[in-house]
């Protein structure tokens, strides 16, 4: 747990979901019988039809992936999300991580849009700030690409 | 044409046209319901089961539909059920109704689904609920139905080649196919270039191409074939299949309103989308294919998404579909019309009703009674929808 | 003993106990449907229709339970359905299953309902809803459960000459029952002094009388009397008869949430109870009378209402149930032992669990299986329930 | 409309189901076709399901009816139902009137209890405040009995 210039404290929006620091991860339960991650953490029983397991290791899943899918929230969306006024459009990828087979939603870094996005490219992980309080900072996994800037343009949706 | 037992016939179709009107959604549904029980030439009191679909958004009649319908119509008796089931709620209460009847419990079963909806986009339950997948994807990613619907938009983009002109061409032709509407909520043409000048809410989907909310109702009298028979019906529409199949471990394609898929390290991905399964346990059950299709009511929630439906109904291979629309093949006068009704596109989504008024549309269709809008000589009809939480519905409908 | 194509087979039963957990109602149906489907010997991968008793204090998941059983329990591909009828949404969902069972749609059903319950009275939806009868009754008179429980009392007083003593004599009776059963959350035996000396809440009707809200979840697998016996299963537990009718016009006794009964003064009303309409029509389907009842659970929100049950159940003529009970009848070891389980008195409500909960308890009774409660030799049972928007439900079971 | 003496504004809790004035009385709608009466008033179609009819008169109930049962709430019920503080109980009444052929629930005005009620007691109905914010005093419809204190002993829940 950190603070902010402000004096505020940096908690997790949610518990249990992700690791802060240098290198955050998000954290998942992967099945002891037949190795299925499960995301989010934290199931009592495989999600496998065919395992009736009900132990889980609790591991990080890769920091980086490929974008699935893409888009944006031009409009903002309504409650429980709360954004700062004023409202600014976000991008939302949803990511492959090979390694897990699974497929992540997230919101994309702050000033990234569609524009700079393409189906496949490299994102990586980062935790970044979702909402304020009077003092608290809460945060969230975002997606990142690794090399931003240089796929901004040729987009069929101009 | 299957075996007697293993179906029923629709004698009556009724709608509350669909709009914003504001006003208890039991009214909507009682007007439908009369509506479906003057079409069959019955009385609330031939009536012996009510299948109602539920809507979450208008307190506690909402969640107990079956029962606020038959108070709504005078307490008689009847059984009851009230189903929920996101989009494909609609389809679980004709699934509920119509296995009554080939259970041999009732002859006569009314469905009926309405709703009274709230402006903008669809918001979560109140509260803080941190074990709510539909919670949670609204606070922590601010993913709304369209973020969902556009994230598979750009996916037919990168995969196949899809444009933000195919997906105008949906809304351009749905729009025009329900300007004939009656019970439609727009009924004004559009080009495609108001629907490309339209606000861009969810890139790539713009405003005239993501579905509205919509209070309406829909209503539908459903008899064993036999109490049709015996009341002068020769030649009913029928119930051939109803699917509502969940999806199959692992489920590969992000789904609402889950921020993750399950993960395919153990078991591997089926290659075919859900959506595509639950049709084709609807096929299987009535013994019909792709070809023998006349004529589809699809959930288009956005333009793009019925592309998607084209696909999954096999009415042409992945990847096709653009192709499929633009040769006109799924406009009314085309090979295989979809959305003659005009479509979410034109009506708005009312939840509980619209899984039953596609069935409403498809048996006006098969009627020849859909005046503007007929598919010529149609025989054989599909819906096709999906809701959240695995929730999809296929029915099969011939005449 | 009826024909067998109308009959399904309980091949398993399970719960997860009674109390105040506070964890994820999920977690609670997966324990009682993994425990029914071990009973049963069977894998969850042979379930082929999932049907869920819905909640609605639990946000989205809780309004497609079936979906969320199904999901957690492994996507499977089953189909499924989602069904509210407040307190006997578990007995629809039975229904549900049953019903796909004799349309022939399924052999092998698993029926799920579970519930996580806040503190203190139950609350309307929130917001202003000058349309739903279940908020307006809390805004204008301040009408709780246990005040409608309080009038059917006082009326019983009135009209039959109840005293508490014989309403206390009722809790008594369940508390000595439930205190052998691991299942239940209350399990200490009361005397008649405790339950008088607690708190009045809703005049006659006092703290220790008034069933409490739980977390629980209970679970049935069904499959057809052909599958059961194909699995070696030559004698189960059958569903005999599940009846889910509505009340007649007019209705004449105050029901939750109304403000007021149907006036009576076009049709006349009828003589007996809607609650007695609901168990004789389950008598009729299973073509039994009280007669032939061994045992029953019945819903006993407050002690009075057990008393209102035994005439219902037709256990004696109306005004005689408190004799019924002071002559021991209704105790185990009694001529026709009710709530054996120690009823809601001791379990305390979790809705969409607590019409499966009595059917669990009566498979096990009718199997010899409940070990410290047990009715013997007992063969035919009967569930009987009510809830608010003219719901109620009886099932039928015999071995 | 009529203002209290502290200046505060006398409205109903709900529009159109009753009126106020010196003999207030609920309003029904009674069906055109059958004579069914309906409360609270405002159907669109008649609940006798052998009834079709759309069409209804508005009309008032009788004011005194023959109490069917009654109870009291000792605990304060949970929203929206607003208290004054400190919460004081109050009785309930079910109440039978006798022309129209149905049951009315309503609260029994303020210092009676269940003592002093019997079924089969003959009651009449008030308008009395339900709750007040700052600006406004909320009517409802409350029974009254018509002979007070005269049945207050001798009840077996003494
Ligand atoms: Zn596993
Ligand atoms: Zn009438």
């Amino acid at each position: 747990m950190t603070t902010t210039a402000s004096g505020k404290t940096r908690v997790p929006a949610i518990d249990g979901w992700f690791t802060t620091g240098d290198e955050p991860a998000l954290l998942a339960s992967r099945c002891e019988a037949c190795g299925t991650y499960v995301f989010p953490p934290g199931p009592t029983w495989c999600p496998n039809p065919a395992c009736s397991s009900t132990a889980f290791d609790e591991v990080r899943l890769g920091r980086r992936g490929r974008v699935w899918s893409f888009t944006d929230a031009r409009y903002q969306p309504p409650p429980p999300f709360r954004a700062p006024e004023p409202y600014e459009p976000f991008a939302i990828a949803a990511v492959e991580l090979v390694a897990e087979q699974l497929v992540v939603l997230g919101q994309v870094v702050g000033d990234v849009g569609c524009d700079d996005l393409a189906v496949g490219d490299e994102v990586e992980l980062v935790v970044d700030t979702l909402f304020e309080d009077d003092d608290h900072e809460y945060l969230v996994w975002k997606w990142k690409p690794v090399a931003t800037g240089v796929d901004g343009e040729g987009r069929a949706d101009g | 044409m299957g075996d007697d037992g293993r179906r029923v016939a629709v004698l009556g179709a009724g709608m509350h046209p669909w709009g914003k009107w504001g006003r208890n959604f039991v009214e909507y549904g009682v007007k439908a319901a009369n509506d479906a029980l003057a079409e069959a030439g019955l009385a609330w009191t031939d009536v012996q089961f009510v299948a109602g679909a539920d809507t979450i958004r208008n307190g506690y009649p909402g969640y107990v539909a079956g029962a606020t319908f038959a108070q709504a119509l005078g307490w008689n008796g009847t059984r009851v059920s009230s189903s929920y089931a996101a989009c494909a709620s609609g389809a679980q209460a004709i699934d509920s109704a119509r296995t009554q009847i080939l259970a041999g419990r009732c002859d006569v079963a009314l469905v009926v689904g309405a709703d009274t909806t709230p402006k903008g986009f669809f918001a979560p339950v109140g509260g803080e609920r941190k074990a709510d997948p539909d919670w949670l994807r609204f606070y922590l990613v601010g993913a709304t139905n369209p973020t969902y619907f556009a994230l598979y938009a750009r996916r037919r983009m990168a995969c196949y080649g899809a444009t933000d002109a195919d997906f105008a061409a949906v809304k351009v032709k749905n729009a025009r196919h329900g300007a004939a509407n009656p019970n439609a909520r727009y009924r004004t043409p559009v080009t495609a270039e108001e629907v490309l000048a339209s606000p861009m809410v969810a890139d790539p989907l713009r405003l005239l191409e993501i579905c509205a909310t919509s209070d309406g109702g829909a209503a539908l009298v459903l008899t064993s074939l036999e109490f049709a028979r015996r009341h002068g019906h020769a030649e009913p529409v029928t119930v051939e299949a109803v699917s509502t199949v969940t999806p199959t471990f692992p489920q590969g394609r992000l789904e609402m309103p889950d921020l993750a898929t399950d993960s395919a390290v153990a078991v591997p991905s089926g290659r075919r989308r859900f959506t595509a399964a639950v049709v084709q346990a609807a096929y299987d059950e009535a013994g019909v294919g792709p070809d023998d299709v006349d004529v589809a009511e699809v959930y288009d929630l956005s333009s793009a998404l019925e592309l998607d439906w084209y696909e999954d109904l096999g009415l042409c291979k992945e990847g096709e579909a653009e192709r499929l629309l633009t040769d006109g093949d799924t406009t009314v006068g085309g090979r295989v019309p979809v959305n003659p009704s005009g479509g979410l596109s034109c009506f708005g989504e009312a939840i509980p009703a619209q899984a039953i008024a596609q069935v409403c549309e498809l048996t006006w269709q098969l009627r020849g009674a859909a005046a503007g809008r007929q598919v010529e000589g149609a025989r054989l009809g599909v819906t096709a929808n999906q809701g959240l939480f695995g929730h999809g519905s296929s029915v099969v409908l011939r005449r």
